[in-house]
């Protein structure tokens, strides 16, 4: 080989390898705030409905802080990489989604959108080829939120708490509806929807436990 | 046979031997392996026989009497197993046994499987060793072949998956919801007594895992029951009765 | 390889791929068919038993609309080729069996029999070495509605109807009784057919619930 | 080679093979004591929670003599070998640590650190370079309790205990907290951690259970 | 039979019809893959005895008389292995064939490696798919069963193996080793024939490999040869002269 | 879910099954031409020096036939997907690059360099990122080469070419030597580079052989 | 199970688990021996053929002393129980078959044959349930030595010793011959069978140069 | 779990990381070196005999620079932590002394024994419990040499040096008899070592070739 060529080589393989490690440093930030975010999350099962609104008053700068970390990776990868380096971070994402969305759902009782999700995540459109949330990473998180809500309707019920399964069975139920109308050829994302299923067979058990002691209104005229 | 062969014709006379040698054993070994299929079958044959007695006659008799129908009818099965093991015997005689010993082992471990599954509905105990052996000896109690230690334990292994499937089925029984507490004891035990043999045998170790995944099953199967129970302060008899009442009513 | 046994070669391999090419299109028609069918079906799950015939309607015309992929699906299969070429289509076929069987239950509370699943899809006897519904296909089906009814079972007490599980409970033990005289292999019925006890038990935990609290109107003159 | 060059390797290699020898000997020697430990602890899904300090009781001697087999490993191990030799017993010594800490839980309710746990094992500070207990094995033995304290919040249930899985909750719920603070690494350790969400949620469905029925007293002021 | 059925018993009833039908296809499928296996291990002496013939003869006598005399063993044999297959082809006929094809297979690749090599000693060219198929038919030319392309062409495949050793062995042949000259061109084609097929038989592509391999070991052969006789200003029936003249002597 | 939402998921979908299937239809043409490539190379083993530059008049016209795939390839993915979609055709792409080489080896015994390689194919500088010829790509492609140069090393010589050996030598231990400096961090590529050892060491020892037996001029003053 | 079963299953494990540590420690013993013997048997490719009778005199008495394990293991296994153990020496046993024929081949030329070389070993005929050796075992040995052989034909030339091959050469094509008279199935032995034909190869080469080399001296009143 | 002992398994779970990264710098660059290293010493196989000199005079420097490696990784590595660590370098320090031992044989003619391989290498004795040469890292290294000497005696034929070759096949024969009484239990290292038997017979193939053409003075007195 002629040193030229040589060296063009060599050039290409080593700014892959630098830049692979300023990556990996990012997203281990990145990760440790998700695992905050998740952690702060987890206390759900346990805190009363009457307390989630501090809780959540807790995860919410957390959440804002994932901005400096999607603004940090949005700025490392080189303009038209975003496909190459996206699997580095995407489990860090969709936990940050996740977070997101459960927060949403605990606030107002409804859905976080895509845009909306990207938004609350500082992703700005115009990093289009660098960094985006991807339509896969949203509905992974999605799933994840609901495999959540199925335990929170569990730990509704001990808490005494007969309502929120009932919401949760609602809002799940027209989650999946919208899930079935998808054309979902991905396989991990497939799979994951199928153990959906389990989930809602879960909250229904839960609203049936509630609905066959009288401890919440009759749910007839509701569904 | 000459000592040192120096000839061309000296060395292919005793190629000869040896291929014709090598051809009885592969030959034999072919139909051993046939055999041991036949024997696989007809003891999943067994096992499917057992558990159809116990579901046919749901809450309709005594589960006592339902087990003893089962076992009865699953004896003339396992028979025609022995007899299958009877006509193997010549061609595993003395210490030919030990060579296809590998060959007959998966047919060998499902018989043992079916076998003790019959055994313990009609005892509720582990079959013995010994019991094994016997039942594999003709009329005089000479054994067909002697039974390997991994094999038994190994058929041993695989009962409590079918006594799983037998206590998930038992809780839609009348008065065979108890029985699920006693299946529940007993793969207890057996799970306890197999650990202890585990470091012997590598296969068993595997095998372990799926009895703990099965003994979850049957805890979790007792639980429901108890759970169910509790809410209600009657006497669990009483709850049968109420039950059963609605649903014929 | 002479050029007349490779040109042999090659026209028998082109048919082969071509015919797949086709079938398989067929099969996503099929399929398209087959998910809006369970898509419908899953409403039951929260339509108060009043209203089943309703949603019935709905389903009959796509129940309906599946006569033509079975036909087309006939045509294509050369001769004797049955065996060959199921496999492509027996989830699809499976999943239409079981709205079929569903929606049976629902109107009559009898069993579907596999010849009459065969009629109500349009299968038709002389096609029988081209396409047929196979007992294993029919018994996949069978399951998938328990697995239905289970869910049923609980949501009906839940929509305030306690009838419905005392009819799936009797019905349910009669299928699980005509199971159980089947000898299975270690394959998926089998594994399937295991999973129908928890089932079985979900069902009775049910109809206990419901016979404790008395709440079950007299049945004698309904069964 | 020349004889002296020989025989130098020849005496590293056999005094490896010698004292790999002697230390399978002691594993061996360990790793009965601590399947008689499991072994008894096993019991406790089938003891009601009145005889628990007597089973326990028959367990404190066999724990107690598992500081023979720690000892006599560190007199086996070189100075500075401590690394190239653990992974031969740290199944074992996983064991053990899963006992004594079992143990503590079912004596106090409380949790054994891992200062404690090897001081109940008899390993000395000093033997640092020889024998230890790694932050590693002792992670590992917390989650097999955990493994195990899920299945026992059910059996306790079937025993009629419907206090232990509320005890069993807070313990678990708090240990999992703690996990989730941790900066694991490993590769196996994180696997396993992200499976105790399994044994959190069995736990959970079992303490709603009982919640749910009124079979204990209620936890809504309680968690 | 009714068309909706209400009770249990004609659910039973209707059960009992399919695990007739069960009963009957895996009894079959049992039945066939035994059979199977007689025809796997009738194959693999077909081959044995090919090479065995080639060797015996070493040198003695002319390639081509040595191959026909390979060939006239073989088709006995083959013959055994086809009346086989014309057992079977009840059990498979019409629709069922495909129904039970993977457990015809592995028989069926093994016959056809043995017949083609047996072909190939012949005819020195590849056996068609027609050809194959005749062989697999009754006196009037009727079919036992269809046969699958991907059947034929992973049998063929396993032929460039026994290629491989014929070459390797012919090295010590007088005269036969012009013969590596001539595998080494014929395997170098099936390899590009395969090349087009791999994209549509996924386990063609992997026997590609072992085909590659077979290739790369004929082609060592062909220049050990070229290498050792370079040296030498000679023609190579010279050389063979000399060398067995030496050897003899 | 709201139907906007939904709506926007599933175009992302679907335009992305839509697009995979039409880069499949073109690697699908791309691998037919280099099948055919690979098909017509595969002959120097069989084909006499003096008859080489006839076959790669045969290969020129393929080779350059490739460029319109490239082009479609280019055509068809979308700006800054470059990353997203390479997997599909790198297989072709080193097949191509393959050849290339090959034919540039048996023209000129020089080695084709990278931009040359891209250039041979009609990869533009302009498409960088939707369609370009990586470092990776490139080196797989060599290491292919030197696997037919070690096999046409041994062939040479039973066509009777001696001097074939000697010029694949030298330019196989030049290319290693490249290799050798090269920072190679990708597993595959690296373990792939391993094994060209024993291509060296064939060609080696066919050129012993040549030498020993004078088969060829004398090699002690060329290397 | 019971106690006496369990007992009962005890005594059989112990009685097995120590006859395989006792089996093993005589397999140790024997396996030194046939190290020592192959050790001195790799002399011969560096002994002129003047000083092979005495290198065959320093092998004689470990051969003999090999007598001792063959009795030892004899004396340990159970009758009837042949084949349960032969495993464990198998390795041994074949090494020291092959130390024997090769001996006899350096001696006479000729075959040593199987019953010759059990008696050599010490094998009685009556032990047969017990020890035997296998016609496996003794074809792994004559496939050893002739590995060796080739090596030896080789190594024979360069120490000036031009008969030798000729020897060897008519030796393993009677041989050959014999091997291709065997059915083998796809297993080891088949393997190694195949592996045969290159050492075929190799010693023919060896005849060839020395032939073409007029160097034998004529041969017609040895052989 | 209480804050302290979670802040004990933190601490010595961070450090470990930190170690890791700090060692694999090390072992980045040490192997930069070891990599120049085979990259020089791969010119042997093109180098007269007489410019060998002028090789091994490139070669010791970039040796000498091995030592700071050491150092460097013995400062690094905790005391009493050898065994945890080495697994990181020993793929660099095997290839190390790989290239000190193939320096002296080209040298001297002679072996480079263990202590002087550490010598050479910088390694200090009282670095034992943190960085040492280890027999197993030692003997894999000389089975390297061995390969690459079996290489080179063919290539030296290819150069016209038929001496080389005999003094190849003397030195590596006596090698293999050390070896053959060293008590190899390892597996990876039993496995290399049954491999040198290739090299062996392909160095006694060339020495064959030069004395059966005469190329060389006789062997038959030397041997
Ligand atoms: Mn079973
Ligand atoms: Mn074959």
């Amino acid at each position: 080989m002629d040193a030229q060529n040589l060296d063009h080589i060599n050039q290409l393989l080593d700014k892959d390898v630098e830049l692979r490690e300023k990556i990996k440093d990012q997203v281990t930030e990145f990760d440790k705030k998700t695992r905050t975010l998740t952690g702060l999350l987890n206390r759900i099962h346990s805190t009363p409905s009457s307390q989630v609104p501090e809780l959540i008053a807790t995860v919410t700068p957390v959440l804002e802080s994932c901005k400096e970390s999607t603004a940090a990776l949005a700025a490392l990868t080189p303009p038209n990489q975003f496909w190459r380096w996206k699997d580095m971070w995407s489990v860090s994402l969709r936990n940050a989604v996740f977070a997101a969305a459960l927060v949403e759902f605990l606030r107002s009782g409804g859905l976080l959108s895509l845009p909306r999700a990207a938004e609350t995540l500082g992703i700005k459109d115009e990093w289009r080829d660098r960094f985006a949330l991807s339509a896969e990473d949203y509905l992974h998180a999605l799933i994840s939120m609901v495999n959540e809500l199925s335990r929170l309707a569990v730990n509704s019920v001990t808490m005494g708490d007969f309502e929120q399964p009932l919401k949760i069975s609602t809002f799940v139920k027209d989650l999946f509806a919208g899930f079935a109308m998808l054309n979902l050829k991905n396989d991990t994302l497939r799979r994951r929807y199928d153990s959906l299923k389990y989930d809602i067979k879960k909250i229904e058990e839960v609203v049936y436990d509630v609905s066959l002691r009288k401890l919440a209104p009759s749910q007839s005229n509701k569904m | 046979m000459s000592v040192v062969l120096n000839s061309r014709e000296s060395i292919l006379t005793t190629f000869n031997h040896f291929r014709e040698e090598l051809d009885d054993f592969h030959d034999t070994r072919e139909r051993l392996i046939k055999s041991s299929r036949d024997v696989t079958n007809l003891s999943k044959k067994v096992i499917f026989l057992i558990h159809r007695t116990l579901t046919e006659t749901l809450g309709q008799s005594d589960e006592k009497e339902t087990s003893l129908r089962a076992v009865s009818r699953a004896k003339g099965k396992l028979k025609e197993i022995q007899n299958l093991f009877a006509g193997m015997s010549e061609e595993i005689a003395g210490d030919r046994f030990w060579r296809y010993q590998k060959n007959v082992s998966p047919g060998l471990q499902e018989y043992i499987e079916a076998l003790s599954f019959a055994y313990y509905l009609q005892c509720q105990t582990m079959i013995s060793y010994e019991e094994v052996q016997k039942s594999l000896s003709d009329a005089d109690g000479n054994p067909y072949f002697p039974l390997p230690l991994d094999d038994y334990l190994l058929g041993l292994s695989d009962l409590t998956g079918e006594l799983m499937r037998y206590a998930i089925s038992s809780i839609s029984r009348r008065g065979g919801r108890s029985e699920a507490n006693e299946v529940c004891k007993f793969v207890r035990g057996c799970r306890a007594d197999f650990e202890a043999l585990t470091p012997y045998f590598r296969e068993l170790r595997k095998k372990q895992q799926v009895t703990s995944q099965s003994l979850e099953k049957i805890e979790d199967v007792a639980y429901a029951i108890t759970v169910r129970s509790s809410e209600y302060d009657l006497p669990p008899e009483l709850l049968d009765d109420i039950v059963e009442r609605t649903v014929l009513e």
